[in-house]
């Protein structure tokens, strides 16, 4: 027992936080920087630190230096909520997470509670990544904020697209086993049979998370359905490594993805050698040709040697700016008031704006695809010569999607 | 039908006999040390990082033979300072010094070679489809993946039929206790043993980080697997983990395979029934609960044969 | 209870039941006092989780010292009770029952309980590598069916419950943060009362038989397998407890409570502290969660010490630190201690130049890495070094190589100043 | 009053290895009965058999006439029947006081209960503490049992054997590596304590075994040939041949 006093006298220095300076807003950041996550969760932190360099350039927000909080969660909900807990005790009233729609949909919830707990200490919760779609439907709630696409949009925008490819005829999905993965494939389902009913899906897959060591097994079933198109919610190694396994039965397929740009991804198709075969649906590429997201391109890949995996990123400071400029406060109950129905020219070209009924924001959609580039001043990724090309823009009116949410507002 | 039948036969022996290689040395080290290695899988993961390293800087063939050896001598130091000195502490303390092995060699791993996949790519000599069935290639590397364990295997029979330490590691998988009675030489065959162990965990590691993907989570994605076949075979008996090898090997691989749930063989639920976990178990295809299943073999066989299937030893 | 913690004959006096009694109230007044010392926000985050982890590792110990029995997949019942809290207080939510939090631990506990009841026979026939297997091969099942299972488990996500709709307790809502740490601080208390009474008991007797001897104990009557299995039961009842309260902490569960990283956790944290002593894993508790905790804000390769720090314990002391500290003891009641003392402190400072010099060459190697791109400067001990340049490279492996040589020599110094020490001691009739 | 012991054609085979071949002994109640024969001869395994730690591979081992053969050990111990080990086997890391209180546990009848204190039992306290003096550990109760003597060690093992008050008492070889000195005082506990119990002893000392025993059976080669009376075994020229006769040369 005398240890726990000599514990918590050690533990005092370090979780007491000092007073917070008025003359920054700090926005916490909780997202994996060690562990399986953190190659993922490092890049995020870089951006949104050329982000805060950037604002500050400019004069910060409402006078108010932005400063960036790393917190590492491990990817876990429950060290997420630990991560949230410590932020909130340092005066911290704005938090940023993306990877993971469980650890959304926790912090989501924490926040809630805490915010109906504690008023006059509201924290607002900005997603930039996770896209679960319950998220803005179900789980909705004032206090969070999504800026990346859910999933159902990207659906949208994907089989919009599909719809006017007539040499599509048999579909295969094959997605990971949870939240994510499975509203990937009843939306596909569902969104394909609106705007296809031609179309014929013949295999329908969901594999273990991150468990899958050889994806030939995999490969052998879509070969055996005669499918000309697959479908895909996978990221990370489970895209790399059903690439790979795809390559080596020589499966000649388009492939339909939500995450072949992820880390990782990029030299596997470069491995398989599929020359813009692998299609990817995002809120946009700098090889798009949008100059701010090319000078960004530019920045990211001169400072960190990384590619700008986060437009979405840019969308969300920028707009923080913006809404804490219409308010002419940083308070976040008067921020997120602010953010409410706001429009915004998004960081690829178009217009944007933060839906009122579910906080999700709406942007143009752009499918693009990967391999060899034709112009040299283009980007490539991963070093690989090849990069991402245009395929076709789909217009934020094409992307909306219904929401169930009933916001509840304070 | 038929092709996947083949592909998968030829992708479950494949992956059966990378399981093999792996628990090869785990069964005779755990029969001669009497300590399971928890970080056997990490000296595979081992194998796997240092012949994506020595392939970059001497190419895919030195390195088939240095990393094997290179991880083999980490494995010695291992054994001589570290099991060595636990030993008087017990087998509860030498199965801890492995399991916080395994998470140091995950970590150091990390720390120098990053999080993401390795562009550990296949020797351009062996990047050809070497048969193509029913118009589905198969990779020629997998094939010579499948030669080197066959090689290996025959390799070790006849290292325990015809050699003095074979003999002497045969003696152990029977009479475990006779070990004691080697005389002065015992650490070296133990710290020998160790080594060819680690080492076979790190060939299986070199040949297998081309065809997988060389990560720093791989011994975590593999380690439990590898226990479930050195039980489900019968601890301290080589032929149980050859069997048990195979069998997980096919099983994993033909369980994906299959798309059959309760649902598809009796028909699907009255709609009424909301969720519950009725209907989650009721939809559940074969293929989504693949990798439980050599969990689910593993309690089973515990419960029916508590040795395995081969052993002959309780504990 | 008539006796202090590692005393085995009935000779109870009066200065002894006193001394016993007062480490319990000791005990209880500084749970209480604790956060009028340090009421920030944090403290109290970092007290509650403490609290939740010396249960569940009391409960781990049950199965480790007590018994013997080494289990991978402790974290099973832990995420049981767990997921049965915040499916219980939902449905007190729901239904409007008037059973107020406090009580909730409760329906973790017997969750945890009844499937430790399920699945311990199974898993208990055989004890050692056998018992570890089988506790692994559970614990990778059930954390997998989890996520299959997603009606009750709630997939990825988890399931939340808000532990505020429940029936306010004496008019606590337990919606701030003092209340629940209140709120485990005495389940803490009740819970270890308890483990410490289980083992004053004849099963907890015959557990510690089991643990040294299973085969012998088949000779005085026991059934072995069940001891273990009632070990294991208990066992699985106090984790589920820890887990409910987890769960009323987070007002979450998802299926990383079950995992083999939990079960890895509780396995870290009891064995750290010391499994052959009743307080051991109190100790390794506070010094585990309180690593986790802070850590991560210094380093990005937390684990990577975390696993240095196990693996020196498994090998140099496999007491754990209530091994460490009770090795003094017969020392310091024969007044001899004092005798280590300039042993101690001259061998502290090669000791700490190895342990500052490995820190170094660790944080060295993964700024030059890892963080290739980010900050060189690495602050240590205050005193700033600068990664991309060779000096620091140098003093690094000096003070590792350098310090590892002069601290074996002092380390050698401590062996003969402690035989010195116990000689004394011995000769004032205090050591066996 | 049937026997206190009978094993009835009992057969026991590793393997093809048959150890125990067609045995057949009789120990009355109450009587002092020593095993002797040869290294090899198969007594530890007798003994193994009869304790339940091996089952017969044929034949019948009853326990005051009821079949015990096939039951575990446990239950043959709760039946009455307590056996020492020839390796000394104690719980190590348990002091002496422990060690001896938790082999009176279960006679006591207090089980596996989780409801008691254990050192609030007074029968418990009493009968630990008679067993000590007994066997001349008490004023060693505190000391693990790894850290006691051989000679200790040993007294600690026969102090175990007789806790629960079982009527039979197997003791393995109980003097195996004593000084004289230290058996003389062993064999004076072991007369003392199997006062009206049934003692079947395994030993190799001679002078123990005609000192104390009431009934020799000569086992070789996993048969008895001979049993009866100390002058009896004495005079039987077959065990000269087979036994006394061997250690003569």
């Amino acid at each position: 027992m005398r240890k726990l006093v000599l514990a918590a006298a050690l533990t005092l220095p370090m979780l007491a936080a000092p007073a917070l300076a008025q003359d920054t807003l700090k926005i916490g950041y909780i997202d994996p920087l060690s562990g399986g996550g953190a190659s993922v969760g490092e890049i995020g932190l870089k951006t949104f630190q050329l982000l805060a360099d950037e604002v500050n350039a400019k004069g910060g927000i409402q006078g108010q230096k932005l400063e960036i909080v790393p917190l590492d969660n491990k990817t876990n909900p429950q060290e997420s909520l630990i991560q949230l807990q410590k932020a909130i005790d340092s005066g911290i009233r704005y938090v940023t997470q993306g990877n993971g729609s469980a650890v959304a949909a926790a912090l989501s919830d924490a926040v809630a509670k805490h915010n109906s707990r504690n008023p006059g200490k509201e924290v607002l919760f900005f997603n930039y990544a996770a896209v679960d779609p319950i998220l803005t439907n179900e789980k909705c709630n004032y206090w969070h904020f999504r800026w990346d696409a859910n999933s159902d949009i990207k659906m949208q925008a994907l089989t919009s697209y599909m719809k006017d490819k007539k040499d599509i005829k048999k579909v295969y999905l094959i997605n990971q086993d949870y939240s994510f993965g499975q509203s990937v494939r009843t939306q596909a389902r569902k969104m394909l049979g609106e705007k296809r009913s031609d179309v014929e899906i013949v295999g329908d897959e969901l594999h273990p998370l991150l468990k899958i060591t050889d994806f030939a097994p995999y490969i052998a079933k879509i070969k055996a359905s005669g499918a000309d198109t697959v479908i895909t919610g996978n990221w990370g190694q489970d895209f790399a490594l059903l690439l790979k396994a795809a390559a080596d039965a020589g499966l000649k397929v388009n492939w339909f993805t939500y995450y072949a740009g992820g880390t990782g991804g990029p030299t596997a198709i470069k491995q398989t050698g599929l020359d813009h075969q692998v299609f990817q649906v995002s809120e946009g590429v700098a090889n798009g040709g949008a100059p701010g997201a090319i000078e960004v391109e530019k920045v990211l890949r001169a400072k960190y040697d990384i590619s700008n995996f986060y437009p979405r990123a840019f969308n969300q400071i920028r707009m923080l700016v913006a809404a804490a400029d219409k308010a002419k406060s940083t308070d976040p109950v008067k921020v997120a008031a602010a953010l409410e129905g706001l429009e915004f020219d998004v960081l690829n070209g178009g217009k944007g704006f933060m839906r009122k009924d579910d906080h999700q924001f709406f942007q143009p959609i752009y499918i693009s695809s990967f391999g060899s580039l034709a112009d040299k001043s283009m980007f490539d990724d991963e070093h690989t010569g090849w990069g991402w090309k245009v395929e076709a823009k789909v217009d934020t009116p094409d992307t909306m999607v219904d929401t169930t949410c009933k916001m509840k507002r304070p | 039908m038929l092709e996947l039948i083949v592909i998968s036969t030829l992708n479950g022996v494949l992956f059966g006999m990378l399981l093999f290689l792996l628990s090869s040395g785990l069964t005779i080290i755990f029969s001669m040390l009497g300590v399971l290695n928890f970080a056997h899988a990490s000296f595979y993961m081992l194998g796997a990082f240092f012949g994506f390293q020595l392939t970059r800087w001497i190419g895919f063939w030195p390195a088939l033979i240095i990393a094997p050896l290179l991880v083999g001598a980490i494995g010695m130091a291992v054994e001589r300072y570290g099991l060595r000195n636990t030993h008087k502490h017990g087998h509860v303390a030498e199965l801890l010094l492995t399991f916080g092995l395994a998470y140091i060699i995950e970590e150091i791993v990390q720390l120098i070679w990053g999080k993401g996949p390795m562009d550990y790519r296949v020797p351009a000599i062996l990047d050809f489809p070497a048969f193509t069935i029913f118009s589905t290639n198969y990779p020629a590397y997998k094939m010579f993946m499948l030669l080197i364990s066959v090689a290996i295997f025959i390799g070790l029979l006849v290292v325990l039929k015809r050699t003095r330490v074979g003999l002497i590691v045969q003696a152990a998988l029977t009479h475990p206790h006779m070990v004691g009675h080697l005389g002065h030489n015992v650490g070296q065959v133990f710290m020998l043993v160790f080594g060819v162990g680690t080492a076979l965990a790190a060939i299986a590691g070199v040949i297998a980080g081309p065809a997988l993907v060389t990560q720093s989570d791989m011994a975590m994605l593999l380690g439990p697997i590898l226990f479930v076949v050195v039980v489900v075979g019968g601890l301290g008996s080589l032929s149980g983990a050859f069997i048990a090898s195979l069998l997980i090997g096919l099983v994993q691989t033909f369980a994906v395979s299959m798309n059959g749930s309760l649902a598809s063989l009796f028909g699907p639920l009255d709609p009424s029934i909301g969720p519950s976990l009725l209907t989650d178990v009721w939809n559940v295809t074969i293929a989504q609960i693949a990798p439980i299943i050599p969990y689910l073999l593993l309690v089973l066989i515990l419960i029916v044969r508590p040795m395995g299937l081969m052993g002959t030893r309780e504990t | 209870m008539s006796e202090p913690v590692t005393a085995s004959a009935p000779r109870t006096t009066r200065a002894d039941a006193l001394r016993f009694y007062g480490l319990w109230i000791a005990g209880a007044t500084l749970l209480l006092v604790l956060p009028l010392v340090f009421s920030s926000g944090g403290s109290l985050t970092t007290f509650s989780l403490i609290g939740i982890s010396i249960i569940f590792a009391l409960s781990y110990n049950i199965l480790l010292g007590q018994t013997g029995l080494l289990s991978f997949g402790h974290a099973v019942y832990y995420g049981i009770g767990g997921f049965l809290a915040i499916h219980g207080m939902n449905a007190i939510a729901g239904h409007e029952w008037p059973i107020p939090l406090p009580f909730v631990p409760l329906i973790g506990g017997l969750a945890g309980l009844i499937f430790s009841i399920i699945l311990g026979w199974v898993s208990t026939e055989r004890a050692g590598t056998v018992f570890a297997m089988i506790s692994l091969g559970v614990g990778e099942l059930v954390a997998s069916s989890a996520l299959i299972l997603r009606s009750f488990f709630g997939g990825e996500a988890g399931v939340t419950a808000n532990r505020t709709d429940l029936p306010a307790f004496f008019g606590l809502t337990f919606g701030p943060q003092i209340q629940i740490y209140y709120l485990i601080a005495a389940w803490v208390l009740i819970s270890t009362i308890a483990m410490y009474a289980l083992t004053r008991t004849p099963l907890g007797r015959v557990c510690n038989a089991v643990r040294d001897n299973p085969e012998r104990v088949q000779f005085i009557g026991y059934n072995p397998h069940v001891v273990r299995y009632l070990a294991f039961c208990f066992a699985g009842f106090f984790a589920g407890i820890a887990g409910a309260l987890a769960a009323i902490n987070f007002e979450i569960a998802n299926s990383a409570y079950l995992g083999l990283v939990q079960s890895g956790v509780v396995l870290f944290a009891t064995f750290i502290g010391g499994v052959a002593y009743f307080f051991g894993p109190i100790l390794g508790a506070i010094f585990v969660t309180y690593l986790q905790l802070g850590l991560t804000d210094l380093t990005a390769v937390w684990q990577l010490y975390f696993g240095i720090i196990f693996i020196g314990m498994v090998m140099f002391a496999p007491g754990g630190l209530a091994g460490l500290i009770m090795m003094h003891r017969p020392l310091a009641r024969g007044g001899t201690l004092h005798m280590l003392l300039p042993a101690y402190l001259i061998a502290a400072v090669p000791t700490l130049a190895l342990a500052g010099g490995v820190i170094l060459v660790i944080e060295t190697v993964s700024r030059y890495i890892v963080h290739a791109d980010a900050s060189t400067m690495v602050n240590l001990f205050g005193i700033p070094f600068d990664t991309s340049q060779p000096v620091t490279w140098v003093i690094a492996l000096v003070l590792t190589v350098g310090g590892f040589f002069v601290a074996r020599m002092t380390w050698r110094g401590i062996a003969a100043a402690w035989d010195r020490a116990a000689t004394a001691a011995r000769d004032k009739g205090h050591l066996a | 009053m049937s026997a206190a012991i009978e094993i009835d054609a009992v057969n026991k085979s590793f393997g093809n290895a048959k150890i125990i071949r067609d045995l057949n002994l009789r120990v009355e109640q109450g009587e002092r009965h020593a095993i002797i024969g040869p290294n090899g001869a198969g007594k530890s395994t007798t003994f193994n058999l009869i304790s339940g730690y091996i089952t017969p591979t044929s034949g019948e081992v009853r326990l005051n006439g009821e079949v015990i053969s096939g039951l575990s050990p446990f239950e043959i111990n709760r039946r009455g029947l307590s056996r020492s080990f020839q390796v000394t086997n104690v719980f190590g890391r348990m002091s002496v006081w422990e060690n001896v209180r938790c082999a009176v546990l279960w006679a006591t009848g207090h089980r596996y209960a989780f409801w008691k204190n254990v050192d609030s039992l007074p029968e418990v306290r009493e009968r630990t503490a008679a067993i000590l003096e007994d066997i001349n550990l008490a004023a060693r109760r505190e000391v693990p049992a790894s850290l006691l003597t051989y000679a200790e060690q040993r007294a600690l093992e026969i102090g175990i054997t007789i806790a629960g008050g079982a009527n039979v008492i197997l003791l393995d070889e109980p003097t195996a590596g004593m000084s004289r000195a230290e058996t003389e005082r062993a064999v004076e506990l072991i007369r003392r304590l199997s006062e009206g119990r049934t003692l079947v002893i395994v030993e190799h000392d001679m002078s123990v075994v005609f000192g104390l025993a009431d009934r020799i059976s000569v086992l070789v080669y996993g048969q008895i040939i001979a049993s009866g009376t100390p002058e009896e075994i004495r005079g039987n020229p077959k065990v000269k041949e087979a036994y006394l006769g061997e250690e003569a040369h």
